[in-house]
């Protein structure tokens, strides 16, 4: 669980994004999706909040971050990288690329290494099977890789 | 209405068209076994999530197998509900269940009771294929002063999400995470008294298995009635009593009140009392608060907050401490019957015993959960001890006998001990929806009016709908009268007398589905609805066949007054039997 | 510098390549060098022709004469004929398989009928940020026709061309619209499925970042037909450019009044919203994706009733995927004739495919169906990456199967691939080759349904969980023959037991498997072998004494020193401390390691 | 921006809009401008596509080349992103696959300038429906 606080400038942040949807309960994965863009990842105090504005139990709020893959409730890394496991990607040695990931940054996946920079996750398929196998760091998508070009990538950041 | 012809297992039958193959089946005598599927008519209550697919069929022309409990009868349908296929299936998927299910039914609270259970010996399950290191979806256990969770043993049927979200509407659990891990769970899976719950109990009342039970206190009742320091002392409330037999396997309806009386005093009680006298003080202390309120907007005084709103049920005082914080003045200030009873006993019968407040013990058996937490609030403590010590449920009073040796089919009928133990009609029927209303209107009428009551029963009053309206004329002032019970009805009617839509003077609020007789405190009722309706008609007999029906007629409580409190909201009756509500503001 | 006046085009293509096209480059070089024409004539290396049965290839521009299977020794002739004298080579030009005769003109070769675009007529051919390029190409044109006719007439001609869904179970398009159209309510809506999840799948995205006003004009199309006036493209969050341009295509379109109130002077008005999905494969069945777009957690629930009947906030909504949308203004401008006339008797037009995994051209292609899986991965595929040998092409994502060598000519349709224990689905198309284990392959697809699993159902939440830890059982070299009869009846109850569409089909990767490839899990199982070795556990290294010289670098490089040997000698791998870590193996410069 | 409001404004729009909107704006006589289509899917710009377009319109902006440079979806050829599509007046287009920055200067220079083809063009495999009509 993380230490997160919430001030009053957040409390404003997420009541504006309910406004913006009119506080319809509907809207609920919008919210959450841009309530994420904010801060990054979805601290309890932060579903709570969500749930006040939008007058909905928070255990619904919770049961739906924890339903949907793209919401997080762990901060992620400065730089977060995210490995494809499609199935392209697979049969060309994903997994191989992935071992190399967690040796070189000593973290599982799901974790951020210590001093914060990286955080490392899996995803199934970005749709850039042309290049797989394919991993995403913040935006930037590499593509064609092996295990022998992972600690290169890294040293870009 | 249009009529559909099917046939099942070779037998035609003819049903309603919108008829689920479950319910046609039934029709004919087949009892398809399910499992999340649960329907209580009388109630309206269905929970259909076509989770378990324990209950498929065969269905002519239909490439998979069809579950009965949500796929509608079509015309010339080919059913057949028994054949290898589906067997095998039902097997199958039960030994998926089970390899996901802690083995510990022989320690496990719901040993016996448990419909998980009872449905692995029917479908014959005698292996589960192991896997080696075959995962297990384990939580963190979770204890309430009330319910405890052990979510190990969940298996997804979402009964009681149903019943906390869309009938109770309270919101404290949601289905959380996703595939093999996913559970029912509060939000962040934190602890229960952190959440919204009102300790209704309903999610417990309908949990096939043990994975939501009640907290076990019987063995601190054993312990203090094995103290010869301490007098233990016990109540009971209205509903057990038409309840309590069905554990013994008496008919549903059948009223123990006597046998009940003979076991408790078997059990080592010094007294054995009743809460339905707590009842009657409490329509003398909440029907004069109605009438002070009533009187005083009659004549003008624009402060006083209507409709009032009762306040027996301590789910029903949770929920509006949690969800209607802005309106803590409009219930009753009076306390509920088990909390008077409480004050009672420590103050009153302890002086008359002279017995030290401390050494009195006083056990409340309450077809409720919700109790339990109730008298572990602060305010119903005096210094640190609290007015009614201990709170078990129908289940642990049957379970306690049980471990008593006492057979409970051979005992006589006794009485209550006094002077705790005289109750009216009244009283009774505070135990089923409407009851606390008709039983304070029929005081209230009486003290405004002046007049006897020419007729005892208001029929208007009664049933088991959600919501009912009734005005009852008190000599020309037409008293306006709500009654919800389920939390969600009750939403629903707060949410009408704020938006102005309903117009009361007063409305009775019990959480539970039918009022007390359906507390999630009873004896499982295992999805059979009627078991509900059978008590709720067994109290109102047992009001019937009583001499005195009108609480201010109950001699002990005209005594009472005589004796201690003085009269009804007095200085003593203040302190002793009237309570204040927090805001306790959750989402 | 003289001008070039001619180019020889020689694919370099993997498999041209491999059949001797690069001494043929050189031999046309030395060809042109001796004849003094290399200043004006050019040999170019080109991708892949997708031809590669006929291979090498040689395309001379700018006549475009087609020469095919040419061989380093044709290389003077061609030099000498073609280029000095303007005479084609006959003998080398495509021979026509049914008129035998042959063909000069590339154009007019039959092999490039193999892949017809519908889906994708504009993708890569207009900027998509542009509306004014999409009219060009009689974007919205359609939709004005649409509204000159009345609903039905227009349901009508959606149901006689033919068009089944594209998004997996192969629905008829029509029959979906006219119950929308029939179901009286207030407000209806048009939901485009655009949560494509497949892994390996991304023919939505490229139409969606291609031409997304292909899917705004055809959603106004449906909306017209059922009556309602609103539209939600419900799409993954993990999709940014295609949302873009998506919106920039909807801002254009209300700009120009192609979406509004009274669209091109009629009476219809409709109007397009984006819903984003959270990262949930089960959010692309319809329930669970109308579920997710209310905000609430994405599960199915029982149909019916259908959407159609109580959809989006229990209102009639009429659920189709973006490649369906894609196909139907097409459909109005050319007539369901012509689009009847394309595919096979049941499943009519073309199926857009994402074709990878190792093949050498990975990328997304549409065909007729009907058309071979030989076809598409040998001809417009290439074959297989590395001249390896073909082993399974995985259809349907993690709801398919895997097919064999005995389907490669089956006709690509609907039923067929049901029959043969797969499915269309989405359109992923992921080719496997000699090193891939297919207990893996279905272990790899179980991992995902585990992970994309909703819950709900026991079936689905358990079953394939323990489906999955049987096959990781069996690919640690621990698994029994009961475990091969549990794996059986668990599919199959799963398959008969589950809530929704994704729960039923995903034993499917494991019954292909099972039924296509069994001597693999009987490997696996009895002999505790992985016959492809990509199973760590059922691997072995062993150092073949005649290849080792004793260099000692793999004892050196050993984690847990299970190698040793004197210097010289050649040296042993003591199997109980070895780890499978596959060092020595990549250290050894003698190749004196096996995997065995 | 005028609102189309019928169909037949719609046709007039069309034909208005000669088949390359972009080269109308930016010259006089369109048939002589060269126009280069850069593929920019999801797996193009990964592929490095925005630098290779970035490439062209500085080049193009260095020696003031009457070239226009757009964007365009996926074509197909994925395992050759970046790729690049160059049409030039009165010649089939052509699609060149892998580019990089040296290779598209190589393009302008060479193909568009000099007409002389360079390695690694792809092969059209595909007809549209355009094309057969």
């Amino acid at each position: 669980m993380s230490n997160f606080k919430l001030q009053d400038c957040h409390k404003k942040q997420i009541k504006d994004i309910c406004d913006s949807f009119n506080n319809e309960p509907g809207e609920l994965i919008n919210v959450l999706h841009k309530t994420q863009g904010v801060f990054g990842y979805l601290p309890e105090d932060v579903q709570r909040e969500v749930a006040q504005n939008l007058n909905i139990p928070v255990a619904k709020v919770y049961g739906v971050v924890t339903f949907y893959s793209f919401f997080t409730m762990k901060p992620k890394g400065e730089h977060a990288i995210s490995l494809c496991l499609g199935t392209a990607c697979y049969v060309r040695g994903a997994e191989l690329v992935l071992d190399e990931f967690k040796k070189q940054l000593g973290i599982e996946v799901g974790q951020v290494t210590p001093d914060g920079k990286f955080s490392l996750d899996c995803l199934r398929c970005v749709g850039a099977c042309g290049l797989a196998p394919v991993v995403l760091i913040g935006d930037k998508v590499y593509g064609r890789l092996d295990p022998s070009k992972v600690k290169e990538i890294l040293a870009n950041y | 209405m249009e009529l559909i012809k099917l046939t099942i297992d070779n037998t035609p039958v003819e049903v309603e068209k919108g008829t689920t193959i479950y319910q046609a089946a039934k029709k004919i005598g087949i009892k398809i076994p399910a499992l999340c599927y649960m329907n209580l008519e009388h109630l309206g209550i269905e929970n259909r999530p076509g989770g378990c697919r324990i209950c498929v069929v065969e269905v002519a022309g239909r490439r998979n197998l069809a579950p009965s409990c949500s796929t509608s009868v079509m015309e010339g349908m080919v059913v057949k509900t028994n054949t290898p296929k589906v067997l095998n299936a039902r097997k199958t998927v039960m030994e998926l269940i089970l390899s996901d299910h802690p083995k510990d039914c022989l320690i496990c609270p719901s040993n016996g009771k448990c419909e998980l259970q009872s449905l692995a010996a029917t479908l014959g399950v005698r292996e589960i294929h192991s896997v080696e290191n075959a995962a297990m979806s384990t939580y963190r256990k979770d204890a309430s002063p009330s319910l405890k969770r052990d979510m190990d043993k969940c298996i997804m049927c979402r009964r009681c999400e149903t019943m906390c979200n869309e009938v109770q509407t309270v919101g404290a659990l949601s289905a959380v995470n996703r595939g093999f891990m996913a559970v029912v769970a509060p939000a962040f899976e934190q602890d229960l008294v952190k959440s919204p719950c009102t300790f209704c109990g309903q999610c417990v009342a309908v949990c096939p298995t043990g994975a939501l039970t009640e907290v076990d206190d019987t063995n601190k009742i054993i312990r203090a009635l094995a103290d010869p320091s301490k007098t233990v002392v016990v109540q009971t409330a209205p509903a057990v009593r038409a309840a309590l037999g069905e554990e013994f396997g008496l008919e549903p309806g059948t009223r123990v009140t006597g046998k009940m009386a003979a076991a408790l005093r078997r059990l080592g009680f010094a007294k054995v009392f009743d809460t339905d006298f707590a009842a009657d003080l409490t329509i003398m202390e909440e029907g004069t608060e109605l009438l002070d309120r009533i009187s005083k907007f009659l004549k003008g005084d624009k402060s006083v907050k209507l409709p009032i709103l009762t306040s027996c049920c301590p789910a029903w005082v949770n929920f509006f401490e949690t969800n209607y914080p802005d309106m803590l003045d409009v219930p009753s200030s009076a306390k509920s019957p088990q909390q008077m009873f409480g004050a009672i006993a420590k103050t009153y019968f302890a002086g008359k015993m002279n017995v030290k407040r401390e050494d009195l013990v006083v056990v409340s058996v309450m077809p409720c959960l919700a109790k339990k937490f109730e008298c572990q609030r602060d305010e119903f403590k005096v210094n640190g001890n609290p007015d009614v010590d201990y709170s078990i449920s129908t289940r642990e009073l049957a379970h306690l006998i049980k471990m008593a040796n006492i057979d409970f089919a051979s005992l006589p009928e006794e009485d209550f001990d006094q002077p705790l133990g005289e109750s009216t009609g009244a009283a009774v029927i505070f135990g089923t929806t409407g009851g606390v209303i008709e039983a304070a209107v029929r005081t209230a009428y009486e003290i405004f009016t002046g007049n006897k009551l020419n007729k005892i029963d208001f029929k208007e009053l009664r049933g088991l709908e959600g919501i009912r309206t009734a005005s009852i004329d008190f000599n020309g002032t037409m008293i306006n009268i709500g009654i919800a019970h389920q939390l969600g009805n009750a939403r629903k009617l707060l949410d009408g007398v704020r938006s102005g839509m309903y117009n009361f003077h007063a409305i009775e609020i019990m959480a539970c589905p039918g009022g007390c007789v359906g507390g999630a405190g009873q004896p499982y009722h295992h999805g059979d609805s009627s078991i509900i309706e059978a008590r709720h008609k067994a109290l109102y007999k047992e009001d019937e066949e009583k001499t005195i029906r009108k609480s201010h007629e109950n001699p002990y409580i005209i005594k009472l007054y005589e004796e201690f409190l003085g009269k009804p909201m007095s200085e003593t009756a203040h302190h002793l039997l009237h309570t204040h509500y927090f805001d306790k503001h959750k989402v | 510098m003289a001008q070039i006046k001619m180019h020889l085009l020689v694919c370099g293509g993997t498999g041209c390549r491999a059949s001797e096209s690069k001494r043929l480059v050189d031999e046309l070089n030395a060809q042109l060098k001796a004849n003094n024409l290399d200043e004006e004539v050019k040999v170019i290396i080109t991708g892949c022709f997708g031809f590669c049965e006929k291979g090498p290839i040689v395309k001379v521009i700018p006549d475009n004469t087609f020469y095919t299977k040419v061989k380093p020794e044709d290389a003077e002739e061609i030099v000498e004929e073609h280029v000095l004298k303007g005479r084609k080579v006959t003998r080398l030009l495509y021979e026509n398989p049914e008129t035998k005769e042959h063909v000069s003109d590339s154009k007019h070769m039959g092999f490039y009928q193999k892949q017809v675009r519908i889906a994708l007529r504009n993708c890569g051919f207009i900027d998509p940020e542009n509306i004014e390029e999409y009219i060009v190409r009689d974007g919205y044109a359609a939709l004005g026709k649409v509204l000159s006719m009345t609903p039905a007439e227009a349901i009508d001609i959606v149901k006689k061309s033919g068009l089944r869904g594209r998004g997996g179970a192969g629905f008829p398009t029509g029959l979906k619209w006219e119950i929308a159209s029939k179901n009286k309510a207030d407000q209806k809506y048009v939901v485009c499925n655009a949560d494509e999840g497949d892994p390996g799948a991304f023919m939505d995205r490229s139409i969606l970042e291609g031409d997304p006003n292909s899917i705004v004009e055809a959603m106004a199309i449906c909306g017209y037909c059922i009556g309602a006036t609103k539209g939600l493209i419900y799409i993954r969050a993990e999709y940014p450019l295609a949302i873009k341009r998506l919106q920039v295509a909807i801002g254009q379109a209300r700009e120009f009044g192609l979406l509004g109130p009274k669209i091109l002077g009629s009476d219809f008005d409709f109007d397009i919203e984006l819903r984003y999905g959270a990262g949930a494969f089960v959010c692309g069945e319809e329930t669970a994706l109308i579920h997710s777009m209310e905000g609430k957690r994405g599960e199915p629930t029982i149909k019916p009733p259908f959407p159609a009947e109580a959809g989006y906030l229990g209102k009639p909504s009429n659920v189709n995927n973006v490649e369906t949308f894609a196909n139907i203004p097409a459909i109005f401008l050319k007539g369901w004739e012509w689009f009847s006339s394309i595919g096979t008797e049941k499943s009519k037009g073309t199926k857009v495919f994402a074709l990878a995994g190792k093949i050498n051209n990975v990328g997304l292609i549409e065909v007729p169906m009907g058309t071979t899986l030989r076809e598409v991965i040998f001809e417009i595929g290439g074959g297989i990456k590395g001249g390896k040998k073909f082993k399974a092409v995985q259809t349907g994502g993690p709801s398919g199967g895997c097919l064999t060598e005995q389907h490669l000519d089956t006709p690509i349709d609907y039923d067929n691939l049901v029959a043969a224990g797969s499915m269309m689905g989405s359109g992923g198309m992921i080719v496997m080759d000699e090193d891939d284990c297919m207990v893996s392959v279905a272990k790899f697809y179980l991992d995902f349904i585990v992970e994309e699993s909703c819950g709900k159902c026991a079936p689905c939440r358990i079953g394939n969980k323990r489906m999955h830890e049987t096959l990781e059982k069996i690919c640690q070299g621990k698994g029994t023959m009961e475990d091969l009869d549990y794996l059986d009846n668990l599919s199959k109850v799963i398959k008969d037991t589950a809530l929704c569409g994704l729960g039923q089909t995903s034993p499917n990767p494991v019954l292909s498997t099972m039924q296509y490839f069994r001597d693999e899990y009987l490997a696996h199982v009895v002999d505790k072998k992985c016959p492809a070795g990509r199973c760590k556990a059922l691997r072995s290294y062993v150092i073949n004494a005649d290849k080792c010289m004793g260099c000692t670098l793999c004892a050196k490089n050993c984690p847990t020193s299970a190698i040793t040997g004197d210097k010289k000698v050649p040296h042993v791998i003591d199997q109980s401390k070895c780890i499978k870590c596959g060092t020595c193996y990549e250290k050894c410069k003698f190749g004196a390691i096996e995997i065995r | 921006m005028n609102k189309i409001k019928s169909l037949d404004d719609l046709r007039k729009m069309k034909q208005n809009l000669s088949s390359d909107i972009s080269i109308r704006e930016k010259s006089n006589n369109p048939e002589k401008m060269v126009q280069i289509r850069v593929a920019m899917a999801t797996c193009g710009i990964a592929a490095g596509a925005r630098e290779v377009m970035n490439t062209f319109l500085e080049k193009i902006e260095k020696d003031s080349l009457p070239i226009v440079v757009t964007q365009g979806g996926c074509m197909g050829y994925c395992y050759a992103e970046p790729t690049v599509e160059v049409k030039v007046p009165g010649k089939d287009p052509v699609v060149f696959g892998h580019v990089d920055s040296k290779v598209a200067l190589e393009i302008v220079d060479k193909y568009i300038v000099k007409g002389e083809l360079i390695d690694g063009i792809l092969p059209v495999n595909y007809q549209t429906i355009q094309e057969k009509a």
